[in-house]
């Protein structure tokens, strides 16, 4: 079933389009990568498609449904979450915390009831932290649950951001490269941890530099080229293709690599 | 929450209670020889050219009494703070004077109001307080305990509204302060103008702090008819409508300012477009131009002489102010030969014939000013300095 | 129409000196990030000090003179002293430093000065000129001018020589100025003296006009920082554009709707302008990178 | 004890002995009414603490509606015949509704364009309480009758002491308990990271809105408790001076910690009491003892004296 259709999305930032044409459509459970050199646009995409930009042509559809220039806040209610390419953790609450803002939209959130912590409250703040807990299980952070988020490590970062993610119980998934500034045992958590997600059921969408990390978990792979999409098709097809090579390597490099 | 907890809880009890139990020490110290006399002023902000002269007078005559052997056999213990023109600081150290300083009269309060913030301070405690306030409502209603020096706003415009109709002038223009005293002014102002017979036809203000009123007054140019302006306000506003004034050549139409700017500085501030603005004030400012036989003579010289030697800037009748309320109350206290808050009280109200900077001061149950239009001089500036408008002109 | 021009000269004259004001907020927020609330200080130091050594017999070309040297040295001193040992205090608390700033400078002032108004004899006397049926003071002419030429040389500055080149790379971005060598520090330190110098020089130039007392800086200060605002934080022609415009709003407002009201007016026109405009009038559309 | 302390009570308790047990050692009223003082600023300073510290907006104007809370139960019984609790009830409605109506055109602005908006927004009001003398008795204030309730009159500094003193523990109960709740954790995370609190599905707008309108009513309520106590209101106190005022007393306790911006309203409060020994040098020492304790104590002085306590510790 396919639950995100973005089609031929366009955005241009004072006359320069930073993306122009492209589209795909992801199914539920599976995982869609998109790879590109450097300044491809693979985040402003992510931006356009999670809601922070406003797309300036073409339409995305969220379970069917067109959700072109909705509000972030309103897509994740729709069940799109997403994670950043550079950290927006939220430095001055613990760890536990961060997975619990990501609950927002699982909680009921009444302003009188707040203020004066009604019985409710606690109960579902109970429940709440329960579930924030299981949360970082799954991503290997129960230990820090209550580490103030700036004193985290990089890498502890990047899974507390898809803790987060995970934890509003999206029905697509947008990871801005997970495994950037990870190391290679770092790196294979990640891979596990996708694997996992997607097998939930969650479509994940994946922007990641790590060649390897790509080709071996992704179903299908969009490659994008100065904004425009270059191929799209499963990993084999993708890894054949002299273009992206080229866009990767440069016309030498791409020789180079085909003797190799 | 976290564990540190327990020492913000400590921080702020150490916080709080330290600096209290640190302002104890100054609780009262020999009060048996001395008595004190508390005043609460606005040496600082944006009336401090009213409470930095009253500051200094006090300071000065208060040395000046003890060392002619103080009042009622007790020297004179002056315990004065600054409320920055801050009406609920005013009120803050009101209490402190009388729960902590244990003052048994007060003469202060420079402005309208901060004086209305600590009336109520003073009527309970049943301290007299002399206020060096203009406006009308300090004494009017009368309170039993709340007195005042300043002749009031309303006489200002009164004393003008008498030279206008000599002048035969009805139609008039007024530019007025939105600051306590401009404000207040303009009321009274626009209350008596139809008892002189006086038509406001048109009016303006400036805030408190503005530095060009050209635009106000280009537009009251612009009025067909205007005989005279008037322009209630003090501080600096006044002159800069003054020399807008000069600059847009309005100068052949009367310009009438208040007591508010009576002293030498607004000249000085005004320059030569000064030369021929009216305004009611005080005996003080031409003390020297007086006829020998004046009864006040006497008092404004010396008195001015006293504070331009000592305070090295040209007297004002704000000073003057603070000298009638000091002088009144001290001889109040030597006639009840005690410093008892409430019989120092009676014996102000039964003050007679008082000769004050201000004018001559007969105080009674329902006056608590004890002024007249009398005590007013109409003065005109000429040739850089005040003069004395004489009578009918 | 001689009303026009008699408010439009009015209006141009308070909104130089705001422009001044703003133009030193400007500055100092370009190269530092810092919102320095004691801007308007610089500008009492700058007539008060002027007074006061002319009072003692200075003539006052000198006097204007040292009068902006004070200013520029208490300039550099606010930044070793406050801004510097501060580093890496969040936005609000440099806030606050540079308020307690400002209260400190206005106690001293009241020290050391007096609390009295005074003011400066006209440059040029107080014969007004007429013009197109307005009387307008020669001094206005003064103001404008100085204005006029104030941000001439800050333009040269910044757009021809290295120095102000480095100011601009610093704006832009300090960290990526650091990497090429620049050294910040000096560069921020620098700013804040400009930024006296101007505040200074301002009041220097309307003390003959609004005259001047240890306490005309707070005002100042928020006039300029809404000048700046309106025309966006960080671009000096924003500043001097928000500044003419703030005193043509309150000449105008004043002069044909209502002199109670002409603050409201200058506030309302702020609120407008960032509802439509949330960047003020010529500040920099910043796209969010995430 | 130490185990209780970790409670929200534990602060609550504290500070609730702290309040009952510092009469003891005021040797005259004159304390009860500084007291009082600090307990009504430390109540409109946790109020914009919640706005400033947790949300992190900043508020240039926020004694507008400590003015308007004074204003209205000074024009509320005088003109309109209103009982004065009534009349707080409406001066928190009016402020809540000023906030709210306000607030989402101004909310949208970001840093200093948010300050300049919110210090306009301030200006307006306290100019509109300038001029409209009428209502307001103009620059010089006008009187406020004395709250009575059930024909018992609160008068006196004792009296205003406790009726202070439990509006504080009211308030801090309050912003303590938004800490550990949903809203309390949408204020934070928008706080940290806006983009982040929005792809997680936080109505950003709705909750700063929500924080705004909050700290209004708190400040609302704290200008009309002293302008009750006080018996007279003036529009010093919808001023831009005692917006800068507030947000210093936030920023010198600590922005988000609630004990804080109570140990910044005592400080602001006293100090200029302390200081009054030294003369014409007060505004000078003022000055300088904000600027070293800004730098030396950067995050705030509570925050930083628990980092110290803590550090001791470990």
């Amino acid at each position: 079933m396919t639950i995100l259709k973005v089609d031929d999305i366009g955005i241009s930032f004072g006359g320069l389009k930073a993306i122009d044409g492209v589209g795909f459509s992801v199914e539920a459970g599976q995982i869609f990568s998109i790879i590109g050199p450097n300044g491809a646009g693979k985040t402003t995409l992510f931006n356009v498609i999670s809601g922070i930009y406003e797309a300036s042509e073409g339409r995305i559809e969220l379970a069917g449904q067109d959700v072109t220039r909705f509000a972030p806040d309103v897509l994740a209610a729709r069940g799109l979450s997403r994670t950043f390419q550079n950290l927006q953790i939220f430095q001055r609450m613990t760890a536990i915390e961060n997975v619990m803002v990501g609950r927002h939209l699982q909680e009921k959130c009444n302003l009188f009831a707040d203020l004066f912590r009604l019985p409710s409250v606690t109960r579902q703040n109970k429940e709440t932290r329960a579930a924030a807990l299981a949360f970082l299980d799954e991503v290997g952070l129960r230990d820090h649950a209550d580490t103030p988020a700036g004193a985290l490590s990089y890498g502890a970062c990047k899974r507390l951001e898809i803790a987060r993610a995970l934890a509003a119980e999206p029905r697509v998934l947008l990871l801005d490269e997970p495994a950037a500034g990870c190391n290679s045992v770092e790196t294979e958590e990640i891979d596990r941890l996708i694997c996992r997600v997607a097998a939930k059921g969650i479509a994940v969408v994946l922007v990641e530099h790590d060649m390897k990390l790509v080709m071996k978990i992704s179903d299908r792979i969009l490659a994008l080229e100065r904004g425009r999409p270059l191929i799209e098709g499963s990993p084999g097809e993708v890894r054949a293709n002299p273009a992206v090579l080229e866009a990767y390597l440069g016309k030498h490099g791409a020789r180079e690599a085909a003797r190799a | 929450m976290t564990c540190h907890s327990h020492f913000k809880s400590l921080a702020i009890a150490a916080a709080i209670a330290l600096p209290l139990s640190g302002l104890s020490i100054y609780s009262p110290a020999l009060a048996q020889q001395t008595v004190k006399i508390g005043s609460v002023l606005s040496v600082t902000g944006p009336a401090s050219f009213l409470g930095e002269p009253e500051d200094k007078t006090l300071r000065m005559y208060v040395d000046k009494i003890n060392a002619a052997g103080g009042v009622a056999g007790k020297k004179i213990e002056l315990v004065i703070y600054d409320d920055g023109g801050d009406a609920n600081k005013a009120r803050t150290f009101a209490t402190r004077l009388i729960e902590d300083d244990k003052v048994v009269a007060m003469v202060g309060g420079s402005t309208t109001g901060t004086t209305m913030a600590m009336v109520p301070v003073f009527e309970e405690a049943q301290v007299p307080f002399i206020s060096l306030a203009g406006a009308i409502e300090v004494v009017d209603p009368v309170r039993k305990f709340i007195f005042k020096t300043p002749h009031t706003d309303k006489m200002a415009c009164e004393k003008i509204f008498e030279n206008l109709k000599q002048r035969n002038f009805t139609k008039i223009a007024m530019i007025s302060g939105t600051d306590g005293f401009g404000a207040s002014m303009r009321a009274q102002c626009v209350k008596v103008a139809p008892t002189y017979g006086v038509q406001i036809i048109a009016e303006e203000t400036y805030g408190p702090r503005d530095s060009d009123m050209t635009a106000q007054l280009t537009k009251i140019k612009g009025v067909a008819g205007v005989q005279a302006v008037v322009n209630p306000g003090f501080g600096q506003g006044p002159a800069i409508v003054t020399r807008n004034y000069a600059q847009l050549g309005m100068s052949a139409t009367p310009l009438y300012q208040s007591h508010g700017v009576a002293s030498k500085s607004f000249i000085e501030l005004a320059g030569p477009a000064a030369e021929g603005v009216r305004l009611p004030a005080a005996a003080l400012l031409v003390g020297d131009k007086l006829p020998d036989g004046d009864p006040q003579k006497k008092v404004v010289v010396d008195y001015k002489q006293t504070f331009e030697a000592t305070a090295k800037q040209p007297v004002s009748t704000f000073g003057g102010h603070a000298y009638d309320g000091l002088y009144i109350m001290v001889e109040a206290m030597k006639r009840a030969n005690s410093t008892d808050a409430k019989k120092v009280r009676d014996e102000i109200e039964k003050t007679k014939g008082f000769v004050g900077t201000g004018g001559i001061v007969t105080m009674s149950p329902t006056d608590h000013l004890g002024l007249d239009l009398s005590a007013f001089r109409m003065l005109e500036v000429k040739g850089g300095d005040w003069t004395l408008l004489p009578p009918g002109t | 129409m001689p009303e026009f021009f008699q408010f439009l000269v009015s209006g141009l004259t308070i909104g130089a000196v705001y422009a001044l004001v703003a133009l030193g907020f400007t500055l100092v927020y370009n190269a530092s990030d810092v919102v320095n609330f004691a801007q308007g200080e610089f500008v009492m130091l700058g007539g008060m000090v002027t007074v006061f050594v002319h009072a003692a017999g200075v003539p006052l070309p000198l006097a204007a003179l040292v009068a902006v040297i004070v200013s520029v040295v208490l300039g550099l001193s606010l930044y070793w002293l406050a801004i510097a040992p501060a580093r890496g205090a969040s936005a609000v608390s440099l806030i606050i430093i540079t308020i307690g700033a400002s209260i400190l400078l206005r106690g001293a002032a009241q020290i050391v000065f007096d609390k009295q108004f005074h003011k400066l004899p006209a440059f040029s006397g107080d014969t007004p000129v007429q013009m197109l049926g307005a009387a307008v003071q020669p001094q206005s002419f003064w103001v404008i001018g100085g204005t006029a030429v104030m941000v001439l040389l800050l333009y040269v500055f910044l757009e021809r020589t290295l120095l102000g080149k480095a100011v601009l790379a610093t704006s832009a971005n300090r960290f990526a100025a650091r990497l090429v060598g620049i050294n910040t520090t000096t560069i921020m330190a620098l700013a804040f003296g400009g930024s006296a110098a101007i505040g200074g020089v301002a009041g220097i130039l309307i003390t003959p006009i609004t005259l001047t007392s240890y306490d005309v800086g707070t005002l100042l200060a928020l006039k300029g920082f809404a000048a700046a605002m309106l025309g966006g934080m960080g671009n000096p022609l924003g500043a001097v554009a928000g500044g003419l415009l703030l005193g043509l709003l309150e000449a105008f407002g004043a002069g044909y709707i209502s002199s109670t009201y002409k603050d409201a007016f200058a506030f309302i026109v702020i609120l407008a302008v960032l509802f439509a405009a949330p960047q003020g009038l010529f500040g920099r559309r910043t796209i969010e990178r995430v | 004890m130490l185990a209780a302390l970790r409670h929200r009570y534990g602060i609550l308790l504290v500070l609730a002995i702290v309040i009952a047990v510092l009469p003891l050692a005021f040797p005259s009223s004159y304390y009860f009414r500084v007291a009082s003082l600090v307990w009504v600023s430390a109540f409109a300073a946790i109020g914009l603490n919640i706005l400033m510290g947790k949300a992190g907006q900043v508020s240039l104007g926020h004694a507008g509606f400590f003015g308007i809370g004074a204003y209205a139960v000074a024009i509320g019984p005088t003109h309109l015949g209103v009982p004065s609790l009534v009349a707080l009830l409406l001066g928190c409605l009016l402020s809540a509704l000023l906030a709210f109506l306000v607030g989402r055109p101004i909310l949208r602005l970001k840093g200093h364009y948010l300050a300049i908006a919110t210090l306009g927004f301030g200006v307006l009001v306290a100019l509109v309480i300038t001029t409209e003398s009428r209502w307001t008795g103009g620059p010089d204030g006008m009187s406020v009758m004395k709250l009575t309730l059930f024909g018992w009159r609160a008068s006196g500094s004792d009296t205003w002491y406790w009726i202070t003193g439990g509006l504080l523990l009211a308030g801090t109960w309050i912003a303590l308990n938004l800490d550990e709740t949903p809203t309390g954790r949408a204020f934070r995370a928008l706080h940290d990271s806006e983009i982040a609190a929005r792809v997680t599905g936080i109505n950003v707008n709705r909750f700063k809105l929500q924080a705004f309108v909050i700290a209004a009513v708190y400040a609302s309520l704290a200008g009309s408790a002293l302008a009750l106590m006080n018996g007279f209101v003036n529009p010093d106190q919808a001023g831009f001076l005692h917006s800068i005022e507030l947000v210093t007393m936030v920023v010198l306790g600590g922005l988000g910690s609630v004990l804080g911006s109570i140990v910044g309203a005592a400080v602001l409060i006293m100090l200029p009491q302390v200081l009054t020994v030294f003369q014409e040098y007060e505004n000078l020492l003022l000055g300088a003892i904000i600027i070293v304790s800004m730098i030396f104590m950067r995050e705030g002085i509570v925050p930083m004296l628990s980092k110290f306590m803590m550090g001791r510790r470990a």
